[in-house]
């Protein structure tokens, strides 16, 4: 017999591990905050150096998991707290509620059309609008209505309104569900489950750019980061890949991608978020590809190609596409209040000179944080969890029984990320099977 | 061959989605009158559960034996309703799935028309469904054991792992001593030792009984297929046996000297050596290339551990799985390339790293040309980056960590150092960033250049390094007394024999393809054959170890189970029309396609685990002896008939 | 590759002479400088430059001696401390560049006494100490009768002597500093055959730096400015009042005129009193204004730019402005030994400020700034608030 | 031409990338002319040019052969490949045949491009109603 596995977080090194576990027969919870798994690659349009497309390869493994019978996908929930240890712990969630059965739902779709209420899309990073009642994206999985409470006039009304109503407002969804799914009545329930081993692949949240006023983030329009541009430039985002300005909609002509925002920087964070450089470098392909004629600068301060095919990425960018790029920590940016262009402000220090360059708009390359689960393992100083013996025991954290894969381990790309999703998905499926838990020998090494 | 067909259709409303603009009773009437068509039924969520339990009540009492839905897209609900089908005891290919969501109702606005689509949608599916034939899913059992190549960290990591999970490990190693480069490494960071790891692990190793480890051996032949691999390697004689107890006085009489390729070529060895202190298996080792089997170390050991006349061996494995983790050679650079080889003071990092070990030739003591240099000077991208004519194009990853590390280390112990390191982009990418600033807090100065590089002088007064320093538009000489080259990582040279053996493939740099970049890195593009640490391309030893670990999961993932399910929808071949004129082998990209010669006619044969099912085969056929079940030629053709009422 | 002709080349010079002075100076965090810019970029002055604060510390990282000493950057740096709050590795380049400007001043002095007294505490007090034993005894050595009944300072010490004792302090200071300007001017010069632009129309800038201390004007908060301006006033105004004297004692001697200077009771004394009460309430004001603020620690500056220098500087010119106060205090309360005493210390403690502030320390600065500014015009580089065309000469060294 | 013209076009899609985004554009609501049959193939490297040829010969106006951009999208690694290499040639084939080349279209399609998708199936029905329908002009000869 073997005991059910948890997996926190739905994004791909989730998705992966959940997948590989279920491979080999075990049971899986994968718990995800949000109403979909897919996370932060689900929002992506291309994937470097290849350049395909970040949906093609990922929704089919999110698919995948629909077809395993022993993965159980529970969503919009959060751990609350973990006890017990390797081999059996008990584990306490709380999922909000959706307000939508979704045993009876089937994400056809007609309670999203009928809505009357609008409100800001978080997927396409607010750059569209969504219904109260939504399903998260085209691909979501689990493809499940769910109700934004705040946004919903039924259940949050607004006060004008609640004031003359006499009865509950609106349910417009309600009575149009062909499946009878909608359900107001719905709690915030815990769900508690016993499970052998618990993988931690929550991943990371996007350093606010607020916190760095001189980059006018949130105050100029135009002034926008990686992930919105990712929806801007991908073909389901919210303007079907045309790259436009959030102040007149009309296409730029010069972009700036302003690299180490909030990262390599003592004040923010001091580490380097790994992939910015890359991202920066497709994102700026992309843009040439969309418009020929734009003209695409990167800010940077040394360019990090590590991985492969990174190199001859950027290569190719410098001169099949003729991006630029500019040396120089870009210090500040002013908006030009008639035309809403960005000015920025840096030294080219292969010049030695300060200078003043005018864009359409900026992308920033926002820095990453770990989003650690609320679970006793130790953590290092940047707040990434720390593994226990990163070279003779790569996936472990510092309490037997939790794995810890992906971003939240520290920055890393994709493939990387994949791949302690597999080492991981195996350390917990042995522990799931009742191998007793491997004994440390010197030097925190495993015998078999 | 088979019986009549008889076919139930079923349309979906699924909600409005579809019977908002597709009339689906007039559908549902419309299937009626198609051949072969028993049933037909429309209903307003086939995919719920009473909508599956229509098509499997049909089955029972009206004796369907194929089934169409129309509904949404199949790789939304094809699963679904092939599990339905099979619930009600028929097989699950004798399904077919009309998409008039997505494809039609979706769409298109104008009522009338799309209702007409729906119509020649369902038409196809049902001429399609009228041709299926039931297919089974073809099980192998597999082999509880995985072979795998090269005893670097990756392979000892994944033997190690594999060990854990029960499966029994041959741990072929082509060298005399498992531990590969990482042991070789002094300072892989601030805190721990490339042999400390090593050690470690071969200790593991060592105590693990599942473990076979064959050093000095190589991987000659492998055959069959994903579970079950036949594998040949050749064991070449250590001529010394367990009973060395390394005293080494074998080693003094060896007449035979050659550069140590285990200090990088910084000091000496023997024919008969011992490649370093924690080598494993810990004994003497006569190198078979060079040995002259002149006998003087036999007659000097005491112990009769020599013995000259051992043979090579050959023994047949049987695995499961192959993991490839043959890791990668370090770049040497050209004579002359940066001054290497006019210089004695001038080493590659890897040299350094000997330097810097306790245990390497120098004792740990920073020593070039005699003594301690004054000043020394890393330059970055040594053979990588596209910096020279004939560097490679990719950055080899692990060279400014190490250099940094090195750095520091060699400020903490020689604080009268002046240490420069000369790079064109610092990568230190992820938390190693923090390296970087405490180089700075150790007074480690950093010199830029960017498209030229930099030139090492060699004069009378001494080594110069005359470069032009980005950041201050100048041309600058520094004066050093020791010039490290921090070279970088390039596909090791016997990888073709490894490719020749596995036909797995080199990509564009040289280094094996995994089978997706991003989301398969560890597997090989071949089911059954992985791919493990430096091998795909540069890593560092952490990243190595992890792939070790994740390649030794998806080993698992495979043969965990017991058996191998091969996919269905395969190719096959008619053998009465086959002429055996093996196009469709040049085409197949798994190789999955032999010439078999039954009764002396030249007949192709379809390895049916190792074929993935994409029907290039069938397609390139010229005579139709290639067929893929699901799409025959006449069920593909079908379709296109009915697509014209 | 290797080998070959290469052109000329700035040696690199080893051992680490720069960065081992800047080290004693101030600039430790030298090193971790990753060279982004961010100094240069947010730096209020670079736009009015043709180079860059980085560059100046890749001088000093790559201990590139005669590019530093030709760079008259770290001059045009007020240290307003913008940099230093936005540098991402905390290197805190004001300070670098405060070091580099001790630095230079080190390099300047032909003596290379200033060398010692800025970077080290045990030096800058014992030369302290010593000079004002030194002075002591002189005093002691030349001192008269010391009148109980009335004050009578010429009685206690002649004049004469005293002169003597201030001219040949003069004339030493003078020459360190003129030796310490001539050499920074050739050092800035020493790649120029003709100036760009002629001394005299390059004199309007000396007299704004000189004059109104720029670019101390463009500080946020203009305290320091102002502080700047007085103390620099204040002591402008008691140099003037001292050679007054000394014009009277010595160069055209008027002895009526000197008593009734030295008579509060006559309309001219008074306004003697007067104009002396005036310049010390200035020094002291701008004395009390820095300890605040630094006590305060509102300012970056004060935060992070004090050193032992400073607060030397800080008490010898306190003490001086005091004692002198009080010399005039006891005088009007008519005490005449404490009057004396005051008097004595008052005058054993200028050399302090003759012999070591300005030429070697903090004071210098007040003189090498507008001077090194002003070669930096000559020499064809645009500096702040004086504006040149680019291109021209050197302009774009 | 006669304006009312529907042509009839016959798809083959593979089923990775090109069926995938056919399915996007329908969850994306997009709409585009009715004239297409998809027809569903699991790499555009089992198309047979007969199929294509088979459905010239049953009454298409229009066939697209569509699968994943090369050279990294092909979920068989090199199948696209093998369509582009086998469609170049059947294109000349096309010629002699007397059909127009316009008829016939070899696609990458990417499971993100539903906008693609529906760019080419209008591009491809206009150019037909341009041509007119194919067995006019067959039986014309």
């Amino acid at each position: 017999m073997s005991k059910p596995v948890l997996v926190l977080g739905g994004g791909i090194a989730g998705i992966q591990a959940a997948l590989d576990l279920a491979e080999q027969g075990v049971d899986v919870y994968l718990v995800d905050k949000l109403p979909s798994v897919g996370g932060k690659m689900a929002q992506l349009d291309k994937t470097f150096p290849t350049l395909d497309c970040a949906s093609c390869i990922l929704t089919p493994k999110m698919a995948a998991l629909l077809r395993y019978p022993n993965i159980k996908l529970i969503m919009c929930s959060e751990v609350q707290e973990v006890s017990g240890s390797a081999g059996n712990f008990l584990v306490r969630i709380l999922r909000r509620p959706t307000y939508v059965n979704w045993d009876l739902c089937n994400g056809c779709g007609t309670c999203v059309e009928k809505c009357p209420k609008k409100v800001p899309d978080e997927f396409n990073m607010g750059l569209s609008m969504r219904k109260a009642i939504h399903i998260m994206f085209p691909q979501a999985v689990p493809r499940k209505a769910l109700i934004d409470e705040k946004a919903c006039i039924r259940l949050n009304p607004p006060p004008e309104l609640k004031e003359k109503a006499k009865g509950p407002l609106c349910g417009i969804c309600e009575r149009v569900c062909p499946a009878k799914a909608v359900d107001f009545s719905q709690k915030p329930e815990t769900i508690e489950l016993n499970v052998a081993a618990i993988i931690i692949a929550t991943g990371m949240e996007l350093y606010d750019p607020r916190n760095i006023p001189e980059y006018g983030y949130g105050k100029y329009q135009n002034v926008f980061t990686h992930l919105e541009f990712e929806r801007l430039v991908s073909a389901t985002g919210p303007t079907q890949g045309e790259i436009v300005r959030r102040s007149d909609g009309r296409h730029p002509k010069r972009i700036a991608w302003i690299q180490c925002v909030g990262s390599r920087d003592v004040r923010f964070n001091s580490y380097c978020s790994a992939f910015c450089c890359m991202a920066a470098t497709k994102e700026a392909i992309l843009a040439k590809e969309h418009m020929p004629d734009v003209e695409c600068t990167i800010y940077y301060m040394d360019i990090r190609a590590f991985g492969k095919g990174f190199n001859e990425f950027v290569n190719r960018a410098k001169k099949e596409f003729g991006i630029k790029y500019v040396r120089g920590k870009v210090v500040k940016i002013d908006e030009n209040p008639s035309t809403k262009n960005l000015v920025v402000t840096y030294e080219d220090t292969a010049s030695s000179y300060m200078k003043k360059e005018e864009h359409d708009m900026v992308v920033l390359a926002v820095a990453i944080r770990p989003s650690c689960p609320p679970i006793p393992v130790d953590l290092t100083a940047d707040g990434f969890v720390k593994l226990r013996d990163p070279y003779l025991d790569p996936v472990s954290t510092t309490k037997d029984g939790i794995f810890v894969v992906g971003v939240v381990a520290g920055a890393k790309d994709i493939p990387d990320s994949v791949t302690e999703a597999s080492a991981a998905a195996a350390r917990a499926a042995l522990i799931a099977k009742g191998y007793e838990v491997p004994v440390a020998v010197d030097g925190g090494g495993y015998l078999a | 061959m088979h019986e009549e067909p008889r076919i139930g259709v079923y349309i979906c409303h699924c909600g409005l989605n579809i019977a908002a603009t597709v009339d689906v009773k007039e559908v549902a009437e419309y299937a009626k009158t198609l051949p072969n068509v028993v049933v037909a039924r429309d209903y307003v969520f086939m995919c719920s559960e009473p909508g599956q339990n229509l098509i499997k009540d049909d089955i029972k009492n009206l004796g369907l034996n194929r089934v169409v839905v129309a509904a949404c897209s199949p790789s939304m609900h094809e699963p679904t309703f092939r599990s339905a089908v099979e619930s009600a005891g028929l097989n699950k290919y004798l399904f077919e799935m009309a998409n008039i969501r997505e494809h039609c109702s979706w769409v298109h606005g104008d009522r009338k028309l799309a209702t007409e689509k729906a119509k020649d949608l369902v038409r196809m599916a049902v001429a399609k469904a009228a041709l299926l034939e039931p297919l089974e899913e073809k099980e192998f059992p597999v082999y509880n054991s995985v072979l795998v190549l090269g005893g670097g960290v990756s392979g000892m990591r994944a033997a190690l792992e594999l060990a854990r999970y029960g499966f029994d490990v041959y741990l072929v190693e082509r060298s005399p001593t498992l531990g590969g480069k990482a042991a070789l490494i002094g300072h892989v960071d601030l805190q721990t030792r490339g042999s400390d790891i090593v050690n470690k692990m071969i200790e593991l190793i060592r105590r693990n009984s599942r473990i076979h480890v064959f050093t000095n051996s190589e991987l000659i032949e492998l055959k069959g297929f994903a579970g079950n691999y036949e594998c040949k390697i050749r064991v070449y004689p250590r001529y010394v046996n367990e009973r060395c107890n390394s005293c080494g006085e074998c080693e003094e009489v060896c007449p035979i000297d050659v550069a140590n390729e285990y200090d990088f070529g910084l000091s000496r060895r023997k024919a008969i050596f011992l490649p370093f202190k924690s080598a494993y298996p810990p004994y003497y080792v006569v190198d078979h290339r060079i040995c002259t089997k002149c006998g003087e170390c036999t007659r000097v050991c005491r112990f009769n551990a020599i013995d000259l006349t051992e043979e090579p061996k050959e023994l047949n494995l049987n695995v499961g799985a192959l993991i490839i983790a043959t890791g990668y050679d370090a770049y040497r650079p050209l004579k002359g390339e940066y001054g290497h080889g006019f210089h004695n003071n001038i080493v590659t990092l890897f040299q350094l790293e000997r330097l810097l070990d306790p245990e390497g030739p120098t004792r740990g003591e920073l020593i070039i040309g005699g003594k301690v240099p004054r000043s020394i000077a890393f330059i970055q991208c040594v053979g990588s980056r596209n910096t020279t004519p004939n560097a490679r194009s990719y950055c080899s990853r692990m060279c400014c960590t190490t250099a940094i590390t090195d750095a520091i280390k060699i400020r903490e112990k020689y604080p009268y150092v002046d240490v420069y390191i000369v790079y064109k982009d610092i990568m230190t990418y992820g938390s190693d960033e923090s390296l970087y600033l405490e180089a700075g807090r150790r007074l480690v100065r950093f010199v830029k250049f960017e498209e030229e590089p930099p030139s090492v002088v060699i004069s009378p007064e001494g080594i110069f390094i005359d470069l032009y320093e980005y950041t201050i538009q100048e041309r600058i000489r520094i004066p050093v007394d020791a010039v490290v080259l921090s070279t970088g990582m390039i596909p090791r040279r016997d990888l073709e024999d490894v490719v020749r053996v596995t036909r797995v493939s080199i990509g564009g740099d040289g280094f094996l393809r995994e089978a997706h970049l991003k989301l398969a890195p560890v597997e090989s593009p071949t089911k059954g054959i992985f791919l493990a640490g430096a091998v795909t391309g540069p890593k560092n030893i952490m990243e190595s170890i992890r792939m070790g670990s994740a390649a030794a999961a998806k080993a698992m993932d495979l043969l965990s189970k017991g058996k191998v399910v091969a996919e269905p929808m395969i190719a096959s071949v008619n053998e009465d029309i086959c002429s055996g004129c093996a196009i469709c082998v040049g085409v197949c990209p798994y190789d999955a396609i032999s010439i078999k010669l039954v009764d002396s006619d030249r007949i192709a044969h379809v390895e049916e685990a190792l074929c993935m099912g994409c029907g290039s085969c069938v397609a390139a056929c010229p005579s139709g002896a290639m067929q893929q079940f699901g799409f025959k030629d006449k069920q593909v053709r079908a379709q296109v008939l009915a697509a014209f009422g | 590759m290797s080998g070959g002709i290469f052109p000329p080349t700035v040696p690199v010079i080893k051992g680490g002479k720069v960065t081992g002075s800047l080290k004693k100076l101030g600039g430790g965090d030298l090193f971790i400088c990753y060279q982004c810019g961010s100094c240069t970029a947010i730096c209020p002055v670079s736009e009015e430059l043709d180079t860059s604060f980085r560059k100046a510390i890749r001088y000093a990282q790559l201990e590139l001696e005669d590019r530093l000493l030709s760079d008259p950057l770290p001059w045009l740096c007020y240290y307003c401390g913008e940099c230093t709050k936005t540098c991402p590795r905390d290197a805190k380049p004001s300070r670098i560049m405060d070091s580099l400007r001790r630095y230079l001043i080190s390099k300047y002095d032909w003596t290379h006494v200033a060398g010692l007294v800025q970077s080290s505490k045990l030096y800058l007090t014992l030369a302290n100490i010593v000079l004002f034993v030194l002075g002591l005894l002189f005093i002691y050595l030349i001192h008269g009768p010391m009148n109980q009944e009335k004050v009578d300072l010429s009685g206690f010490l002649p004049p004469s002597k005293v002169e003597l004792m201030g001219i040949s302090v003069g004339i030493v200071s003078l020459a360190i500093i003129l030796g310490g300007l001539y050499r920074s001017y050739r050092f800035i010069m020493h790649d120029i055959t003709n100036p760009a632009r002629g001394p005299l129309s390059s004199l309007p800038t000396l007299a704004k730096y000189l004059l109104l201390q720029f670019p101390m004007n463009r500080c946020e908060n203009k305290r320091r400015w102002i502080d700047h301006l007085l103390i620099f006033y204040g002591f402008l105004l008691l140099g003037m009042m001292t050679l007054t004297l000394f014009i009277v004692l010595t160069v055209a001697p008027n002895p009526e005129v000197f008593a009734s200077l030295r008579n509060p009771s006559t309309p001219l004394g008074s306004a003697w009193l007067l104009l002396g009460a005036v310049a010390s309430a200035m020094i002291l004001y701008s004395i009390i204004s820095s300890i605040v603020n630094r006590l305060r620690g509102k300012d970056i500056y004060y935060i992070t730019a004090t050193t032992h220098t400073d607060i030397a500087f800080i008490i010898v010119v306190l003490l001086i402005t005091l004692t002198g106060i009080f010399v005039l205090a006891f005088r009007l309360l008519n005490q005449p030994i404490l009057t004396y005493y005051s008097y004595a210390i008052h005058l054993a403690l200028q050399p302090l400020l003759f012999l070591i502030e300005l030429p070697f320390s903090k004071f210098s600065h007040f003189i090498y700034r507008p001077f090194i500014a002003y070669f930096a015009l000559m020499k064809g580089m645009r500096i702040p608030n004086a504006v040149l065309k680019r291109g021209m000469g050197g302009g774009l060294l | 031409m006669s304006g009312d013209f529907e042509p009839k076009i016959v798809v083959f899609a593979c089923n990775w990338c090109t069926y995938a985004a056919v399915d996007l554009a329908g969850t994306s609501r997009m709409q585009y002319p009715h004239n297409v049959r998809v027809i569903r193939v699991m790499c555009s490297g089992r198309v047979d040019p007969q199929f294509v040829l088979e459905a010239f010969s049953k009454g298409a106006d229009g066939v697209i052969v569509a699968g994943c951009h090369p050279p990294a999208d092909c979920h068989y690694s090199e199948g696209n490949f093998k369509a582009f290499r086998r469609f170049t040639l059947f294109r000349r084939l096309l010629d002699s045949l007397g059909i127009e080349r316009e008829r016939f279209r070899l696609e990458w399609i990417s499971a993100s491009e539903a906008g693609k998708w529906v760019q080419v199936v209008n591009e491809m029905v206009n150019d037909l109603k341009k041509l007119g329908p194919l067995r006019e002009k067959l039986e014309v000869r």
